[in-house]
């Protein structure tokens, strides 16, 4: 994989005030399990894609298990990455869209809005990773299946683009949980649904512009790295490789 | 210049004669082409309505393939609307004498073309009934397009150019629609009044078309270059391999005259049969044309290896994911096709002269029409399938929606085209006056 | 109290009812009155919980919220506002999970609001396993089946259970005994009775040892996927996290030894592909290493076990474990230099040999030294007070069931993981299932009488392994959704109709038996009894002595390597991390989880080295015919370029008759074609035993790929 | 403390809000089950949130349920006739299938909490008009998002898209 191209310590924000959410993944802790996966489907609503859906490559994933194997038996290994949405400083999708239906927020964050998109899908054409997942009809869940159906979500009709938001109705209730009770929000206080389940705690959340958090200083390490940073896409996202 | 055909005699009766005759009664034929055309067009719209009320999940595209034949069949027709504007632009400012013929047919294919490619944007939103959300206009939102977008680019060249396009197909026919109004009775003579938007052929009239049709001319001949350089932007915009690419606006502009060309030619064979206008389409146009088509032949090739060659010797692997495909992985037979009919095809059968008959002229133009049709379908699906990140690789695989809407189109061209010859004139008959007088 | 607080008050006990986004239809429907339903729209609440899915019994907390279900009241549709699970996650305070939940765990909401759940009691109406039930009331139900119970011999009645323990497996217990049928069985398959046993052998210990990955320097394991589909996944992802990265300056180093490339493999830094039933070899080659190289000193290890490893043949055994005698001893050299060795052992796929295999493993511990050691092993917490004492055992199944008149299936599904037992079962007079799907074994009961769901009951449970001692509880929190009644209920109202009443045991009465056992500070029982239902459990801090004996009686040989050309493969099905043993599959959030190895979704194929599939000139996705003495399946081929050459594995996880809409008729059973030996120490069924030929399939199976490309084409990435 | 702003009144805006108002009222059949006296109870000292509780620390109002109704009119005021057809449910043990009158379209994806605004102190006649004066509540303000949005642009508050929209 590439060398980090951005420090951690460039990802500035406007504002002192205002965050920027940032992620960092330590493949050397990651098991590859897809607690992640799962956790992400329960709380993002993401729709099922039946067999035949599936069979047609619409799988509905907002975050993913990279997986290559390397070498060949009995030497062999397998590289294995969680991969979502890199919510890159300099993301690919953004200009592309015809209607501001993605864009960067002021925390850094590569928001989709459903509403907005009228589904050109040029968005997931641009995006290098493959993270963007378009939603081909209307959801569909059979009775009762839809009681589980997150009220924090929205359910995205067809015809819309999708993607991982770093769970931002966490962040906002965490946000608004915190001004009610005239706070800040504290490092570790909002976590994505992918983070929270994580079991061998491989993932870390927060604020990239606060150097004491725990995802800047995963961040920094020296086995920090990103995903195609070659291409100039900055992201959000930082791998912490394997190493012995 | 006379409008009464009555006393007119020799070369300049028989135009009326030989071009007006069509325009005449139904025939059987007729009518069954264009029941049978009408009920692909009939078919495809029931293929867009399924897609609509279900959901676009009923075509084909799917991950890691967001776009698909509807972007090909955009970018194949908006390249096939260059035949009209571009070759009649042309030959009209360089005032090629042979061009008299051709240019009304020309101009309408390019009017039907855009009319057709312009749909495609269209039928492929996930939510087409939002499309206008496309368009600048205020709301209380406070929302715009993103003109950062090269979608955004993408509307406004082909709003201009198809509002061109009908101007530049609409300026040359005031005359022949005088004329039409006065040779025929009731509402058709009413229709045509009405269109020739009171022409009476006096001079200051001539003088203010001639000064319009040079205008549009030059000005059709720039929008048209960048129509296609816009549409080259869609992809070479993005930063997907193979699409990154500097000489795509080129490359995509000489590629749209090349199929225009083609498409052009085989409309002129349609017309030559069907409406037995061999004594105006004659050989000389037909072997002028394929020294075009020959030409671009030439310049397509040389773009294509340009782009192929500098993606292989650079060997950077994602590009070389997409190149591999399309060389020797599972595009390889299109690729080949698409080199064997864009090229091999023509070259041979336009580059010796003995083998360039009538014939191979036609053979070389639908040659033609398929490789480049081929060569869209192998610059859209490839790349889409073969992504940066090989765990995203996949494949694509077109539904009866999309095959249905494609040969509806195709019906489309057809049919419009039928009606438009069975109304208009498909000479312009002025124009061939004109040169009549001047020999 | 003011006005104001009183209305708040007010208003939290009462339901708003006509908010929610709902859709037009909805609007029209009349809300019905629930005062009982104590949650408002937009607000949430986090109960705790216990996850059933696995025998691990992580400890979760449960989100709920308010949502809306349509149902018919007196001929009317009205929409009534219900408490909803919404989301699951670890509980942080718990010792097991620590607030982090695996792939499973997470799914496990999808059970409670599947649309094919068992909505009521139901009498079979048609054939066996023809599916045809009719619905009953619940006292039609239960007065027909303590009829016919009282007219059985007791002594002939089987109650099938798992091996998850807690207050409902106690209160099977006092079922059991108070109507004179014997305890409670497991049906041999993920019960790790081998692993028990082998804790027995090697350290003298009465369960599972627990080992502190956390802290080791090196980890050697052999024949345990602890990070996929084996034993207590979260507990030990979490502690490999730590070892991995969680000291500074300290990063452990973990080789992993398994006849197939497991998601512990994948996380290795070094795999060992031993065969198939070569982990007992293996143990004793390293153990010979190290005793003979004299690599490390310990006192655990006693005389005749350390001559035991030293009279081990060490090529022999090198060969018969499939590795080089270069790697083999590079690791022992390894594991006995590094600061803090440890060697954890299992069986996820069960072989004749397992429970010797495991406990040589375990041995290698005691010539390491790191009995009770940081890093090193520890003995099984035992819970205070009588629940342990009721633990549901293995006891040859076939057997039994062949002279049974009643057979009770209480939260098992042995048709299809152990489908050998069908034969037997079909010829009982009365089975009763407990399940809440019409599962395989459920399709051929007489009776179903379906549980609530995990999230719908109350129940405390023991953590299959857990640090310290420890009591995950669940009390209550959502109405059930359907018809349905919790087993220890049933259970109890039925020895009532026997005559033999019972008290059952809640998690209430678990937790009042734990006060004043622990080490926790003075507090009254209803103190006790509230805080441990409000934090979720009740955990020890203290860990148990760690005492340990060494085995005296000999341990047998290893197995021979087996070979046999009419079937010249070995056939191991392998419990998956999304499916386990096949009780997920019903969920479509885990059948579309992309396997693992494969990365298939749907399906799950056949998986054959590189050299075999061109042998047999199959490519992923073509059909290929496993062929058994006992049987034969078809499935999609998956060319799995880690496989072991001669070595075919398959994923459990498909292949159910009927199990809801989702995984009914998917794929096929590996374990329908295994001729289950029984495994030599214990007799659980050994189901990765069995060998098998290969020929290309007939019938057309769809292998649906997430991922189609398993190579990087270009290796410098 | 900022001022409720008010919706900008133009008369076609008028013409549109009316029609609307007219509109939805035909096609939600807005008839309230029972004429519900909003100005009465205003007049009588209860505050909005009394009843719609939870505006203020959570992210819906509430429409109350039958239950807090007859917490009153068990004893109070229970001789009208609104009260007595409200009785007539509580006898049948139903919910009052009262109609909303604001919500935000699903296609909206608009996810809208009460509490901020309240905090924020934006009264709740800013979108709900004055409500205090109404019997059955009527639909005042149209919830579009150029009612939103101006108003967050008014105050300075956040016109990030993913504040609203998730």
């Amino acid at each position: 994989m590439s060398e980090q191209l951005v420090p951690v310590s460039e990802i500035q924000s406007t504002d002192d005030n205002v965050p920027r959410w940032g992620m960092a993944i330590d493949l050397d802790r990651c098991t590859g399990c897809e607690a992640c996966v799962v956790a992400c489907h329960v709380e993002n609503n993401i729709p099922v894609a039946t067999e035949d859906e599936a069979a047609m490559g619409r799988s509905s994933h907002w975050i993913r298990i990279d997986r290559y194997y390397e070498g060949t038996f009995p030497d062999i290994k397998v590289k294995y990455r969680p991969v979502l949405c890199q919510q890159c400083d300099d993301a690919p999708c953004e200009p592309v869209c015809p209607v501001y239906a993605t864009y960067q927020n002021a925390e850094g964050l590569n928001v989709q809005v459903y509403n907005r998109c009228v589904g050109t899908r040029y968005c997931a054409n641009n995006c290098p990773y493959q993270v963007r997942v378009f939603n081909w009809f209307d959801p569909e869940w059979p009775e009762p299946l839809e009681l589980q159906l997150n009220p924090d979500v929205s359910v995205r009709p067809g015809g819309v683009m999708e993607k991982c938001t770093f769970c931002v109705q966490r962040i906002q209730r965490g946000k608004l949980d915190a001004q009610a009770e005239d706070r800040k929000v504290g490092d570790g206080d909002i976590q994505p649904a992918c983070v929270q389940g994580c079991p061998a705690e491989a993932m870390a959340f927060g604020d990239l512009t606060d150097p004491e958090s725990k995802v800047s200083q995963w961040a920094g390490v020296g086995r920090s790295t990103q995903l195609l940073g070659e291409l100039g896409t900055k992201p959000k996202v930082f791998y912490l490789e394997k190493s012995d | 210049m006379t409008t009464l055909a009555t006393t007119l005699n020799g070369p300049h009766r028989r135009v009326r004669e030989d071009v007006l005759h069509p325009l005449e009664g139904l025939s059987f034929w007729y009518l069954a082409s264009a029941a049978f055309f009408s009920a692909l067009v009939v078919w495809a719209l029931f293929a867009w309505g399924c897609q609509i009320f279900l959901g676009i999940g009923v075509a084909g595209i799917r991950r890691p393939v967001f776009w698909g034949l509807y972007i090909v069949n955009f970018v194949f027709w908006i390249g096939i609307s260059h035949a009209g504007t571009l070759i009649s632009a042309i030959l009209r400012l360089t005032d090629a004498g042979w061009r008299k013929p051709v240019t009304r047919a020309a101009e309408a294919i390019t009017v039907f073309a855009l009319m057709i490619g312009g749909m495609f944007p269209l039928i492929h939103l996930g939510r087409v009934w939002l499309f206008y959300w496309l368009i600048p206009y205020p709301n209380d939102r406070l929302l715009w397009p993103n003109f950062r977008s090269p979608l955004v680019w993408d509307m406004t060249a082909i709003f201009t150019y198809i509002t061109g396009s009908v101007l530049y197909l609409y300026l040359p026919l005031i005359p022949d629609l005088a004329e039409m109004a006065s040779r025929s009775q009731g509402w058709k003579s009413r229709v045509y009044r009405l269109l020739s938007i009171g022409w009476t052929g006096s001079d200051r009239q001539w003088h203010s078309l001639e000064r319009a049709m040079k205008l549009m001319a030059a000005m059709i001949l720039a929008v048209a270059v960048s129509v296609h350089s816009v549409v080259s932007y869609d992809f070479s915009m993005s930063i997907a391999p193979m699409w990154h690419s500097t000489i795509f606006a080129p490359y995509f502009v000489a590629g749209a005259i090349f199929s225009g060309i083609a498409a052009l030619i085989l409309v002129m064979f349609a017309l030559r049969k069907f409406l037995n206008l061999g004594r105006y389409l004659r050989p000389v146009h037909f072997h002028n044309l394929s020294k075009l088509l020959l030409l671009m032949c030439l310049v397509w090739l040389y773009f294509s290896a340009s782009e192929h060659l500098t993606v292989w010797y650079g060997n950077e692997h994602i590009e070389m994911a997409v190149f591999n495909a399309r060389v020797h992985g599972e595009y390889a037979p299109y690729f080949w096709l698409m080199v064997a009919c864009n090229f091999l095809i023509p070259f041979i059968l336009l580059g010796i002269r003995r083998l360039r008959t009538l014939g191979t002229i036609a053979v070389s133009s639908v040659a033609v029409l398929i490789g480049m049709w081929l060569e869209r379908f192998l610059i859209v699906i490839p790349t889409l399938s073969y992504s940066a990140l090989p765990a995203a690789w996949g494949p694509y695989e077109a539904s009866w929606v999309e095959l249905s809407i494609t040969a509806g189109t195709f019906a489309a061209m057809a049919l419009f085209y039928m009606i438009f010859a069975k109304i208009f004139p498909i000479i312009a008959i002025w124009e061939y006056d004109e040169d009549v007088s001047a020999s | 109290m003011d006005r104001r607080n009183f209305f708040k008050l007010v208003g939290t006990a009462s339901g708003g009812a006509l908010t929610g986004a709902c859709g037009k239809q909805a609007q029209e429907l009349i809300p019905l009155l629930v005062p009982a339903t104590e949650i408002v729209p937009g607000a949430e609440e986090w109960h705790p919980s216990v996850c059933s899915s696995c025998a691990a019994g992580c400890g979760t907390i449960v989100r709920v919220m308010q949502a809306e279900r349509k149902i018919e009241v007196e001929g009317e549709t009205v929409r009534q506002p219900i408490a909803a699970i919404k989301k699951i996650e670890g509980n942080p305070l718990d010792p097991v999970s620590g607030g982090r939940l695996c792939a499973r765990g997470q799914a496990a909401v999808q059970g409670l609001y599947h649309p094919d759940r068992l909505t009521g009691p139901r009498r079979r109406a048609g054939a066996r396993g023809s599916g045809d039930f009719e619905l009953v009331d619940w006292e039609t139900a239960l007065s027909e089946v303590a009829a016919v119970l009282a007219g059985v011999d007791r002594r002939r009645i089987v109650y099938l259970t798992s091996a998850g323990m807690g207050t409902g497996s106690a209160t099977a217990a006092r079922f059991l005994d108070s109507i004179g049928a014997p305890p409670a069985t497991t049906i041999g398959v993920n019960d790790f009775t081998v692993e028990r046993r082998a804790s027995q052998l090697a350290f003298g210990w009465d369960g599972l040892p627990v080992y502190e990955i956390q802290d080791a320097t090196y980890v050697l394991s052999i024949g345990a996927d602890f990070l996929g589909g084996w034993a207590s996944p979260v507990f030990y992802s979490r502690r490999f996290g730590h070892m991995r990265r969680g000291r500074p300056g300290i990063r452990g180093k973990l080789v992993h030894a398994e006849s197939r490339f497991s998601q512990t493999a994948w996380s290795a830094d070094r795999w060992l592909p031993v065969a198939p039933g070569g982990e007992h070899a293996l143990a004793m080659a390293i153990g010979h290493v190290i005793v003979s190289d004299k690599l490390r000193e310990s006192d655990q290890a006693g005389e005749s076990l350390r001559q035991a490893f030293v009279a081990t043949d060490f090529s022999a055994a090198c060969k018969a474990s499939g590795l080089e005698e270069k790697r083999i001893r590079d690791v022992a050299r390894e594991l006995a230099s590094s600061m803090s060795p440890l060697v954890l052992a299992g069986a996820s796929i069960v072989r004749p040999g397992s429970s010797r295999a495991v406990t040589a493993a375990n041995e290698l511990n005691l010539l390491l030294g790191n009995i009770g050691a940081k890093g090193g092993v520890m003995p099984p917490a035992s819970l205070p007070g009588g629940l342990t004492a009721e633990r549901p055992a293995y006891r040859p199944l076939e057997e039994q069931i062949g002279k049974a008149e009643v057979v009770m299936i209480d939260g098992v599904n042995p048709l299809y993981a152990a489908p050998w037992l069908a034969g037997s079962l079909a010829k009982v007079e009365l089975v009763i299932s407990f399940a809440g799907f019409l599962d395989d074994s459920a399709a051929h009961a007489d009776w179903i009488l379906p549980d609530h769901h995990e999230l719908e009951a109350s129940a405390g449970v023991i953590p299959l392994m857990s640090p310290t001692p420890a009591l995950t509880g669940a009390p209550a929190f959502v109405k059930p959704l359907h018809e349905t009644r919790a087993t220890p209920d049933v259970l109890v109202d039925l020895a009532r109709r026997l005559d033999a009443a019972i008290e059952p045991v809640t998690l209430d009465s678990a937790y009042a038996s734990l006060h004043g056992q622990g080490t926790d500070e003075e507090s009254t029982p209803a103190d006790f009894i509230d805080q441990a239902r409000r934090q979720g459990g009740w955990w020890e801090r203290e860990r148990p002595a760690d005492a340990h004996r060494t085995r005296t009686e000999p341990l047998g040989d290893w197995d021979p390597p087996v070979s046999d050309p009419a079937y010249p493969f070995a056939f191991q099905p392998y419990p998956t991390l999304q499916f386990g043993f096949g009780g997920e599959s019903h969920l479509p959030w885990l059948q579309q989880l992309p396997d693992p190895a494969s990365s298939a979704v749907w399906n799950l194929p056949v998986e054959v080295d590189p050299a075999t599939a061109e042998q047999l000139d199959v490519r992923n996705g073509d059909t290929l015919r496993v062929i058994s003495p006992s049987g034969e399946l078809e499935a999609p081929v998956y060319v799995n370029p880690a496989a072991i050459p001669g070595v075919v594995s398959m994923p459990i996880g498909q292949g159910h008759g009927t199990f809801g809409r989702y995984a009914s008729g998917q794929g096929a059973n590996p374990l329908s074609i295994v001729d289950p030996v029984p495994e030599q120490e214990t007799g659980v069924p050994a189901f990765g035993a069995t060998r098998v030929r290969l020929e290309k399939g007939t019938t057309k199976q769809r292998l649906v790929q997430y991922a189609a490309v398993d190579r990087q084409p270009h290796p410098h990435r | 403390m900022l001022a409720a702003p008010r919706p900008r009144l133009s008369s076609s805006r008028l013409l549109a809000v009316s029609l609307s108002v007219v509109a939805g009222g035909l096609l939600w059949g807005q008839q309230q089950p029972i004429e519900f006296p909003h100005d009465k109870h205003v007049a009588a000292g209860v505050d909005c949130i009394d009843c719609h509780s939870g505006a203020d620390v959570r992210s819906a109002a509430t429409i109350p349920s039958i239950n807090k109704c007859m917490l009153c009119h068990e004893r109070l005021a229970n001789e009208g006739p609104g009260v007595k057809l409200l009785i007539e449910f509580w006898n049948r043990k139903r919910e009052v299938p009262w109609q909303r009158v604001y919500r935000f379209e699903r296609a909206a994806n608009v996810k809208f909490r009460h509490a901020p605004h309240i905090r924020a102190k934006i009264e709740c006649s800013a979108c709900h008009g004055n409500v205090a004066a109404m019997t059955v509540a009527q639909k005042a303000v149209e919830h579009t998002m150029g009612t939103c949005v101006s108003c967050h642009r008014q105050t300075q508050a956040s016109d990030d898209c993913a504040v609203c929209h998730f």
